[in-house]
This record gives C-alpha cells, sequence and structure tokens, in this order.
C-alpha cells in the first residue's frame, strides 16, 4: 500500500491522516478510492501489457512458433479484455475523475461515497475472477465473445471471463452513477453549468454511457452464459438463435465503450492544453456540447462493427451515415484544442507533450475512422491490422497518452510530490516514438489484407511485423519508466507547491495533498472555467 | 506494388478492387492534409507562441462563426465521402444477374467449395477471368469470414443462412483467400487460394472430370431419395407447392406476408418447413436439419434454382394454385 | 423533493383503474385480432406503465427538471437500442 | 446493488458530512434511484430487443408458445403485483404523514403480496418445466411444428421472468428490510428517501411485469389453459 511510502509533509491530508491497511480498505474518501483504484489498474495494465508483448514476439516470425496456437488466441483474448475492462475503462473516470470531480465542483466528496468504495470492490472481484480466468487456463473467445463459438465451441473459461466482466461492469455502472448524481446536485455555489471544468465535462459524459450502455452489456454476457450453462440456443443458428443478434447487443454496449474510454482524455487534454498554453479554451460552449454530442451519437453507430457481419444493405447504409455525424464534434474538439495554441504562451512541460502526442495520434486515430465508416473501404479492411491499427491509435496513442499525461499534470496534487521533469519528458518522447513504430506499419499491414487474430500470416508481411514488434519493445520501456519514478517521486520528489503550473481550477486553491474534506469551507465559485487572464504567468515552479 | 518480400500496396485483381483503391488513396490525400495541416498547426504554434519571458498569452474565448464553418465544411465532405463509400458498397452487395454461382461451405478450419458443374474443391477455388462470380457461402460450425484482399471483398460466412458474396475477376493469377473472422484455434491456418484463370484453361481445368454430375443434377438425385418429389410434384396434385419456376419469385404465405424464394428461403423451407408455409398448404412436411448435410441442402437449392433457369413460356406461370398463387403473381408485376 | 402526498381516495381510483385494465387487456385477448392482438395489449400496458409511472411512482409532481431528463433520457436509448436493431431486421429482405 | 442507494441513507438518518443540507441529500437520492432504474430499464431492454426480433422472425412459433402458458395464473398475478403496487404507494403515503403503524403494516402486506406473486410464478415454473418439459435446453419437448423456435420462445420465456423474479426476490428483501428499520421508527415525516426509494424499485418491477404480461400471455387470441 501507498501509505508506507508516503513522507512526512508537514499539514494533515487525506494521505496522513490514517495510516494502516483497513484505513485504506474501508476508506469512503474518494482520493483514498482513486488511488486504490490507480493500483488495481496499474497492476492489471502491466498484465494486459504482458500479454502484448508476447503476442508481438510472437508475429515476430510468420511462423507460428514461439506460442501454441491456442496459447497464442488466449493472449489475444485476455489482452484486449483486460486492457479494456480493467484498464481504460476505469483509467480517467475512476483514477483521475474519482479524485477529481468532486474538487473540481467543489464538493467534500462523490454523492454516494459507500457506492464508491464498493464500485472498487466490484471492479477488485472482477478483477480476481478474471486473474483466476487467466491462471486456470485462459478464456480463447477473443474479447468480442462472437457467438456461436463462444457459447457451443469453446470449452475454456468463458463463463468465469463473462462474468469478470459483468461484475467489472457494474462497478462502471455504480461509477457513472455516482458521478452524474454528483455532477448534478453537488456542486458549490456559483458553479454553474457553464463554469465546469471540461473535464468535468467529459465525465459527465462518459457517465452517461457507462449508465446506459453497461447494463446491455451485462445482459447479453449472462444470456451468453446462460446459453452454455443451460444449452440454449438465443444466440447458436443450429437450434434457430441468430449470432447477429448477439453482435447487435454487444456493440450496443461496445461501440459506446470506446467513448467511455477516449472521451474522459478529451477531458484531461482540455485541462492540460489550457493549462500549459496559459490560455482559455477556444470555444468552450462546443468543446462541453461536442462530448454531449458524441455521447449520444455515439449510441446511434454501433452496426458500423458488422457491415461485412450479414446485416441488411440499408442497415449498413444508415449506420455509415450516422457514423459519420459523430466524427464531427471529435474533428471540433482537436480543432479547439490546437487553435487554444494560438497566441498562447506555450510550455513544454510532460503534461503537455503528451497533449501534443495526444492530439496528433488522435487526429491519426480518428482520421483512419473515416475510412473505416466508408462502406466500400471497410469492406476491405475490417477485421484486419488497419482496424488494429485504428482503435490503438484512439485508445493507446490517444486514451492512455491522455492518462499519462494527466498522472503528470496531477501527481503533484495527488501525491503532494514533484515528478522528475526530464525523466517525465523522456519518457513522453519513447513512447511517442515506440508507439508510432508499433502501430503505423499495422495501417499498412491492413491494406494489405492480413487479417487481425493471425497466429502465422503470410511471408511477405514480415517485414513490417518486425517494425511493429520492435517499435512494441520500446513501447514497453517507455511504460515502465514513469512507474520507476513516480514510485520514486513518492519518496524522495521535491515537495509540490499547491498551484506547481499556475494552472487555474479549484483543485489548485486547495493544498497539495488535499486534506480529506479537500475544502476547509464550502468555496463560492465566482469565475468561469480557465480564467487565465486572472492567473499570473510566471514560469512553473518545479524544473 | 515494390518486391515480393515487401509489398506496400495490394494486388488488383477484380473489377471492384480499382474503386475501392480510388476511394481509399482520396481519403489518404484529403486526410493526410488534415492531418499535416493539424500538425503543421500544433509544431508552429508550439514554437512561435513558446514561454518566454515577456510573452503572454492573448486570451481568446472562441468565435461560433469559426466553430460554425468547421463544424459544417467536415460535415459536408463526410456526406460526400459517405455516398462514395455507399456507392461501391452498394455494387459489393448486389450481384449482377447471370452470374457464376459457386457454392461454399466453411467449417473449422477449411474452406469447401462446389461448383454448379459439379466440381468439388478444398481450400483452393478456381475462378475464370471476365465472369461475375457468385459465391453463395454458409458455415458449418461457428462465424468465418470470406476474404480475398486482392478483389477487396470481404463477407463473414453465418451458419444457418446464406450470405453472397461477389466478385468479377480481371487479373489472372494465385491470390489469397483468408479467413477474417476469428473462429477458433486454428483460425489462421483457414486460408487457401483464389486462382483466376483465363477463361479458356478454366474450361480444361472445369471439364477434368465431375463424377457425379453437376450440383442440380446431384440435388435431383437428392430429390428423388429423400423424397422430396413424391409431394412437390410437377403439377398442381402434390401435397406441397410445385417448385417449377419458384425461384427468384414472390411467394404469399399462410400468415399473409410475402418473402422473395431465394436461396436462404429454399434453405429454410427444407430445415425448418413450418416457419414460412405457402399460402393454401398445411405444415406437414418433416424436417430436413441433421439429414442433409451442408453439402446436400447446396446441391437441393442448385436444383430448385435450375427448376426456374429454363425460360418458359410467355402467360405460362404455374406457380402456385389456388388464390394464393394468383395473388402472389399480382404482386410480382 | 416529492412533498406531495396523494390522498388515499386517488392511490385507489388510480389502483381501481389498473384493475380495471388487466380485466379489459387480459378480456380483449379473447378476441382474433391478429397480428394486433399484441399492439393492443401493448398499449393498454401502457396505460398501465403510465398510471404505475405518474401517480404511484409520483413522476408527475416530480418538481426537478432533471429527475424527469433523466427517465425520458432511459426511455429514449430503450427505444434506440429496438428500433435500430430493427432496421437491420426489417430491411434484411429487401434486396 | 439495487439496495445500495437507499442503503446508505438507512444506515445513517442523520446528514451526512458530505452534503450541505438535508435537501441536498434527498434530492441526491431520489436522483441516484431514478439512475439505477434507467440502468434496469436498459438491462431488461437488452432481453426485450432479442424478444421483439425473435418475434418478428418467428412470428408463427412466437403464437404457438403463447398458447401454452398458464393465462390464468398470469393474470391473477398482475392483479397482485397491482395490489402491492397500492399498498407499497398508501405506505410511502403513511410514512410521509408519520403513521408508524400502518406503514409497517401496509409494507408487511406488500410483502405478503410479492410472496404470493413469487408462489404462483413458482407453481407455473413447476408446470412449465416438470409436466411439459418445457424447459429450454437439452429436455425440452415440444410436439408440434417449429419446435426449435418454440424452444426460444420459451428461452426468453424463463429469461425475462427468471430475471423479474430475482428482482422481484430482491425487492421483497428490501421492503422488509425497512419494514424492519420503519417499525423502529427510523422513518417519518421528516425523513422517508429510503421508504420512497424502494417504493420506486418496487413500482419499476412491477412496470417490467405490465409488460412482461401481454408480451407472453396475450399475444395470441387462443388460450389453452
Amino acid at each position: 500500500m501507498a501509505t508506507t511510502a508516503v513522507a512526512t509533509p508537514e499539514r494533515e491530508n487525506y494521505l496522513n491522516k490514517e495510516y494502516g491497511i483497513t484505513s485504506w480498505l474501508f476508506t469512503t474518501d474518494h482520493k483514498r478510492i482513486a488511488l486504490l483504484y490507480l493500483i488495481t489498474i496499474t497492476f492489471f495494465f502491466f498484465i494486459g501489457g504482458f500479454f502484448a508483448l508476447l503476442i508481438r514476439l510472437e508475429l515476430l516470425t510468420p511462423e507460428g512458433d514461439l506460442l501454441l496456437a491456442d496459447t497464442y488466441n488466449k493472449m489475444f483474448t485476455m489482452h484486449g479484455q483486460v486492457m479494456i475492462f480493467f484498464f481504460l475503462i476505469p483509467a480517467v473516470p475512476a483514477v483521475l475523475g474519482n479524485f477529481l470531480i468532486p474538487i473540481m465542483i467543489g464538493a467534500k466528496d462523490l454523492a454516494f461515497p459507500r457506492i464508491n468504495l464498493l464500485s472498487w470492490y466490484l471492479l477488485a472481484i472482477g478483477g480476481c475472477l478474471m486473474i483466476y480466468t487467466i491462471l486456470s487456463g485462459g478464456v480463447d473467445t477473443g474479447w468480442t465473445f462472437y457467438t456461436p463459438l463462444s457459447t457451443h465451441f469453446l470449452d475454456t473459461h468463458v463463463i468465469a471471463a463473462a462474468l469478470a466482466i459483468f461484475i467489472a461492469g457494474f462497478s462502471s455502472i455504480l461509477t457513472g452513477l455516482n458521478f452524474i448524481v454528483t455532477i448534478h446536485r453537488m456542486r458549490a455555489p456559483g458553479m454553474t453549468w457553464a463554469r465546469l471544468p471540461l473535464f468535468v465535462w467529459a465525465n459527465y459524459a462518459t457517465s452517461i454511457i457507462q449508465v446506459l450502455g453497461t447494463p446491455v452489456l451485462a445482459i447479453t454476457l449472462m444470456m451468453v452464459a446462460m446459453e452454455r450453462i443451460f444449452n440454449l440456443g438465443i444466440f447458436n443458428p443450429q437450434l434457430g438463435g441468430d449470432p447477429l443478434l448477439f453482435q447487435h447487443l454487444f456493440w450496443f454496449y461496445s461501440h459506446p465503450a470506446v467513448y467511455i474510454m477516449i472521451l474522459p482524455g478529451m477531458g484531461v487534454v482540455s485541462e492540460i492544453v489550457t493549462c500549459f498554453s496559459h490560455k482559455r479554451i477556444f470555444g468552450y460552449k462546443a468543446m462541453a456540447l461536442a462530448v454531449i454530442a458524441i455521447a449520444v451519437l455515439g449510441f446511434l453507430v454501433w452496426a458500423h462493427h458488422m457491415f461485412v457481419a450479414g446485416i441488411s444493405l440499408y442497415a449498413a447504409m444508415v449506420f455509415s451515415l450516422l457514423s459519420y455525424f459523430v466524427a464531427v464534434p471529435s474533428a471540433i474538439k482537436v480543432f479547439n484544442w490546437t487553435s487554444t495554441m494560438f497566441k498562447g504562451s506555450v510550455s513544454y512541460a510532460t503534461p503537455m507533450l503528451y497533449a501534443f502526442g495526444f492530439i496528433g495520434l488522435f487526429t491519426m486515430g480518428g482520421l483512419t475512422g473515416l475510412f473505416l465508416a466508408a462502406l466500400g473501404i471497410d469492406v476491405h479492411v475490417t477485421d484486419t491490422y488497419f482496424v488494429v491499427a485504428h482503435f490503438h491509435y484512439i485508445m493507446v496513442g490517444g486514451m492512455v497518452m491522455a492518462y499519462l499525461g494527466g498522472m503528470h499534470f496531477w501527481w503533484p496534487k495527488i501525491s503532494g510530490r514533484m515528478y522528475p521533469e526530464f525523466w517525465g519528458r523522456l519518457a513522453a518522447m519513447i513512447i511517442f516514438i515506440g508507439f508510432n513504430l508499433t502501430f503505423f506499419p499495422q495501417f499498412v499491414l491492413g491494406y494489405l489484407g492480413m487479417p487481425r487474430r493471425y497466429w502465422q500470416y503470410s511471408p511477405e508481411f514480415q517485414v513490417l511485423n518486425v517494425l511493429s514488434t520492435a517499435g512494441a519493445t520500446i513501447l514497453a520501456v517507455g511504460y515502465l519508466l514513469p512507474m520507476v519514478y513516480f514510485l520514486w517521486s513518492m519518496r524522495y520528489g521535491k515537495p509540490a507547491p499547491d498551484n506547481p503550473w499556475n494552472a487555474a481550477g479549484l483543485e489548485w486553491k486547495i493544498s497539495s495533498p488535499p486534506s480529506t474534506f479537500n475544502f476547509d469551507e464550502t468555496p463560492i465559485v465566482t469565475w468561469e472555467a480557465y480564467n487565465y487572464d486572472e492567473i499570473p504567468q510566471e514560469v512553473p515552479v518545479g524544473r | 506494388m515494390f518486391s515480393n518480400t515487401f509489398p506496400l500496396w495490394p494486388t488488383r485483381a477484380s473489377t471492384l478492387s480499382g474503386q475501392v483503391d480510388a476511394l481509399f488513396i482520396f481519403l489518404l490525400m484529403l486526410c493526410g492534409l488534415v492531418c499535416i495541416s493539424i500538425f503543421i498547426a500544433i509544431v508552429v504554434f508550439a514554437i512561435r507562441y513558446r514561454r518566454r519571458p515577456g510573452h503572454r498569452a492573448t486570451q481568446i474565448e472562441g468565435s461560433n462563426a469559426v466553430e460554425f464553418t468547421w463544424t459544417t465544411i467536415p460535415a459536408g465532405i463526410f456526406v460526400i465521402i459517405f455516398v462514395w463509400g455507399a456507392y461501391i458498397y452498394f455494387q459489393e452487395r448486389t450481384p449482377p444477374k447471370d452470374s457464376m454461382d459457386v457454392y461454399t461451405v466453411a467449417k473449422q478450419w477449411m474452406w469447401k467449395f462446389q461448383h454448379t458443374e459439379g466440381q468439388r474443391e478444398i481450400n483452393e477455388l478456381h475462378v475464370p477471368i471476365g465472369r461475375d462470380v457468385r459465391v453463395i457461402m454458409t458455415s458449418q460450425d461457428v462465424i468465418h469470414s470470406f476474404y480475398v484482399p486482392a478483389f477487396r471483398i470481404k463477407q463473414d460466412v453465418l451458419p444457418g443462412r446464406y450470405t453472397i458474396a461477389w466478385f468479377h475477376a480481371t487479373r489472372a493469377g494465385t491470390y489469397h483467400l483468408f479467413c477474417a473472422e476469428y473462429c477458433g484455434t486454428n483460425h489462421s491456418g483457414m486460408i487457401g487460394d483464389v486462382v483466376v484463370m483465363e477463361p479458356a484453361q478454366f474450361q480444361t481445368w472445369l471439364s477434368g472430370g465431375q463424377p457425379m454430375g453437376s450440383l442440380s443434377q446431384q440435388g435431383q438425385g437428392l430429390f428423388q431419395s429423400l423424397g422430396c418429389s413424391t409431394c412437390h410434384r410437377l403439377d398442381t396434385q402434390g401435397r406441397g407447392p410445385n417448385l417449377m419456376g419458384v425461384f427468384g419469385k414472390p411467394v404469399l404465405l399462410e400468415d399473409g406476408r410475402t418473402v422473395t424464394a431465394d436461396e436462404n428461403y429454399v434453405r429454410e423451407s427444407i430445415l425448418s418447413p413450418a416457419a414460412k408455409v405457402v399460402s393454401g398448404f398445411k405444415p406437414i412436411m418433416p424436417t430436413f436439419q441433421g439429414i442433409v448435410s451442408e453439402e446436400q441442402l447446396n446441391a437441393l437449392v442448385a436444383y430448385v434454382k435450375s427448376l426456374s433457369a429454363q425460360p418458359t413460356g410467355a402467360g405460362q406461370t404455374p406457380t402456385f394454385r389456388g388464390p394464393a398463387g394468383a395473388k402472389a403473381d399480382t404482386r410480382q408485376r | 423533493m416529492s412533498a406531495h402526498i396523494p390522498t388515499k381516495k386517488f392511490l385507489v381510483t388510480v389502483w381501481v383503474s389498473l384493475i380495471c385494465l388487466t380485466v379489459l387487456t387480459a378480456a380483449v385477448s379473447y378476441l382474433e385480432l391478429g397480428p394486433f392482438n399484441i399492439v393492443l395489449a401493448l398499449v393498454i400496458a401502457t396505460c398501465k406503465m403510465l398510471l404505475v409511472a405518474l401517480f404511484f411512482m409520483g413522476v408527475k409532481y416530480i418538481s426537478d427538471k432533471m429527475t424527469i431528463v433523466v427517465i425520458v433520457a432511459g426511455l429514449f436509448w430503450l427505444f434506440i437500442l429496438l428500433a435500430l436493431s430493427m432496421t437491420d431486421y426489417v430491411s434484411r429482405p429487401w434486396v | 446493488m439495487a439496495d445500495s442507494p437507499p442503503a446508505i441513507a438507512t444506515h445513517n438518518p442523520d446528514l451526512q458530512h458530505h452534503f450541505a443540507t438535508m435537501e441536498q441529500q434527498t434530492e441526491a437520492a431520489v436522483m441516484g434511484m431514478w439512475v439505477f432504474l434507467i440502468t434496469e430499464i436498459m438491462f431488461f431492454g437488452g432481453m426485450f430487443a432479442g424478444y421483439m426480433i425473435y418475434r418478428f422472425m418467428y412470428y408463427q412459433a412466437w403464437l404457438e408458445g403463447s398458447q401454452h402458458m398458464d393465462f390464468w395464473w398470469g393474470t391473477i398475478n398482475t392483479v397482485v403485483l397491482l395490489c402491492s403496487s397500492l399498498t407499497m404507494a398508501a405506505a410511502v403515503r403513511a410514512t410521509q404523514l408519520g403513521l408508524r403503524k400502518s406503514t409497517v403494516t401496509l409494507l408487511g402486506i406488500t410483502i405478503l403480496f410479492g410472496l404470493a406473486f413469487l408462489g404462483i410464478k413458482a407453481i407455473e415454473y413447476y408446470g412449465h418445466i416438470v409436466t411439459d418439459h418445457q424447459f429450454p435446453g437439452p429436455g425440452f419437448r415440444f410436439e408440434g411444428a417449429n419446435p426449435s423456435q418454440v424452444e426460444m420462445f420459451f428461452s426468453f420465456y424463463f429469461a425475462m421472468t427468471g430475471f423479474h423474479a430475482l428482482h422481484m426476490l430482491i425487492g421483497v428483501g428490501l421492503v422488509a428490510f425497512i419494514a424492519y428499520h420503519a417499525w423502529k421508527g427510523r422513518y417519518g415525516a421528516h425523513y422517508y428517501t429510503p421508504v420512497e426509494n424502494v417504493g420506486l424499485y418496487w413500482h419499476f418491477v412491477d412496470i417490467i411485469w405490465i409488460y412482461l404480461y401481454p408480451l407472453f400471455y396475450l399475444i395470441s387470441h387462443i388460450h389453452r389453459k
């Protein structure tokens, strides 16, 4: 537990108020719960990353020589499940959102602190089940659980994996519920909707998706489990079922789920870009509307995962058109971030480097999404490495960049310590280079026609695969670095001032680390978000 | 392109692949331009407005006019891309008439092809240049996906129904056939070759001997031996509908709905006869689920189809007896 | 919030209407209406749902607009799920 | 999970530290309950979507399956649930008026109605599973056309009514829980959020049944039982 590493800041804060394992495991303090989440998802990030490395190593050569076919299938399945359900979905909302939302809106805690703790326990229980699944032999359905493969043709631990995700899903639902109610009901006096930081808006939009989408995944996975237990045929054509129904229900959640993963990242980037440009966000209203628009439109496009699956021609056209509509607000956001830097005062601190990386990679990921939404092209590139590259540009290039940027940005607030700036920038650059080397070749591979989830492949694809694997090793180093220096900084880092970046926002007006109830007295908000004109722009401390 | 060991562009070997490439290249240029503009903007802003002593940020709230502009312009461009993409997709999903049919059964982990002439192949598909080829596919177990990168086509193969892909090969050669939908342990081994031949060569290959006769002949044999012909008689006296000329026509059902008698309807009528009973008939037909294999089913479908292939004389529509038949006919006009 | 306290008589009136609608829906289910059996049954069910939601659950007396938005959003999303997945199934035979 | 929003307030009837006012706390709890209920809508929504699509695809089989429902038990159960909703609504009213004794009585009656519903459901299940072998899976027996499609009907019947019954079971537990605390005198005119929230949950489960009843029992005009 992190308690041991806490040094001796003078003021009483949420970290040094109490010690001992029970003070953490039974805490209802949103900040401590955020740290519990942090530990949990970091653990799962490295498990998922380990699987990813094994996948890339296997793909170094065209022959299937490092792993057995079944093992390889389990690797990519569990890589997906662990990374999506136990890292990406909880990452920003449950760690940074949990820590920051109450503070940003001027509240002492989330509306339902005990439900918040329950959410973490659910994730932990789901996580334990996932670990059990991994240790007892794994599961090889693909993270998508496509039927009837998952229901009638595999004898791996499908039910355990489905149950793990089911339980983790309830964690996600309850987090979303908590955030929605908190943002509605707990705002400090004067903190109107138009004054909310965009990070809060982004998490609000995310919560809408979590609350409305996740139950559908839950019931779908229950039906898969029941189908296996009772040998039903809901999704099995041999017994009269329609496997496409599963895909509809699955993607009804799982497409919006990518917005669960990316929207909070967008919120983080909005905070970072404004802070390190020392400037108001360009087009606040458009930015806030855009996240809500993404959350709503994101629910109308799911069948674009199914253009070649055998759905009707006309439904495919409807979903393709709607997919373009959801691209519009994403484009707006990119334009606004870029414009925010215009005539700003741009500093190159580590979080800003991550934000640069985010904007660039998200742009590429988003633009390749236009290729995939074009029906004619999608037929060729769906289920190939083009798709793999596309969603990794969004999820890893976008989301993980944003998450790491946010971790660096708020680390002084969370831990009360500064991280080493040099190492921070170095890691950011290594990650950027490693990421592009890993995933850019995959776009080419995809258009050449290399299908995804292939354990062995045709020799002409090898050169690009070798490049990709080389990139993955660089990426792995890049991810280990922050882990190391964050831990180091908890003991040896310079103590952080309350506002090391001269940033706007309520969280920078309280002590680092915050006290248990965040605010000594409820703040009264009289300013707009990102009021950088009212904040001095000295060179930040801590360099 | 470039070389065999390090290709950077897939071969174009069908009429559609050029169209897909054209849209792809258009998008590459368009998105490349957008992408580079944004990168340049970021770099320029980051350098020009870098934080330095004496430089202060100018606060800008944003501008509704600008927001409106960069909302509507992308939206307009997106609609163009959508229409272009949908146009290609429409062609991909609507096979031309008079195509050559190849029946395909996918199973873990192989591809089985049945030509209408009776040839059978495994993991290898021979087709001629210059003909529209319809691949009528079904799966024996899980979902697979028929993917030929050189043709830029992909279609999932579902158990329990037919899905159809089509292409018109333009270039002789041997091309990859991949299964693109994860289908279990040996997914990556479920690969094959599509061999595109000159028409003359293809004819030679076809005449290489088909011991069991054409597919519809095999189907006819099954039609007799399974006893189908006792009810589905070629007159109006049978207990089941006369199947002559039915294929491809609308059928009025007992519950008032109308369906088209396509491959999937024939298939369903053999496996779940009571699901869509033709108007005027009783649901007395037994199911053939588990009795006929997927390959036999294909042969039966090919046979039923062949019953409609011969051009029938004008005014001769002996499809159904009774009012039902009359209704079905009027709807068809 | 719902400081509104309904009268006993009012609650019983709502309940009586619900029972009447139940009897009605059970009775008309004996008529042979073909596909309209289910249409009629669902219309009556929706009336019952509205009675329960508006009066028993007090939706009618919720002063707070956001809670209403939450409820409407829930129904709207259900509609999205049902309607958009049906587009596929309905239009599959069209080509 | 269902019990959590009310449980928060139940364990600690006083104002919790992170809320400014009692009103804020109440509003948060009631809104939380509504948000929870819409997740429940979507949870059942997945099954409703499946039901709708298969009814569209297998129209005949759905009519056929519906004829094997216990029409009278289903109708009686609908009435039972509506009665329980009345007593629940009356219990909330009684709490608001501070009538402790009638609150407890009404909640008790609600529990009895709930148990009656579950009992009748058990009788129906017994008939379907043991007598008629209609539980889907390898043991499913059906003489008639389209057995596998009728089996699908029964899959949805058991899944949807089963999850509904599970919600009823949780509901009975929740009502018992607040009945106990009401008996202890914890609620009154000053504080009745938990009763209100459990009431919302109970009515919601009732609404689900209001739809399940026609979807399974009434789609065919022929009632064989």
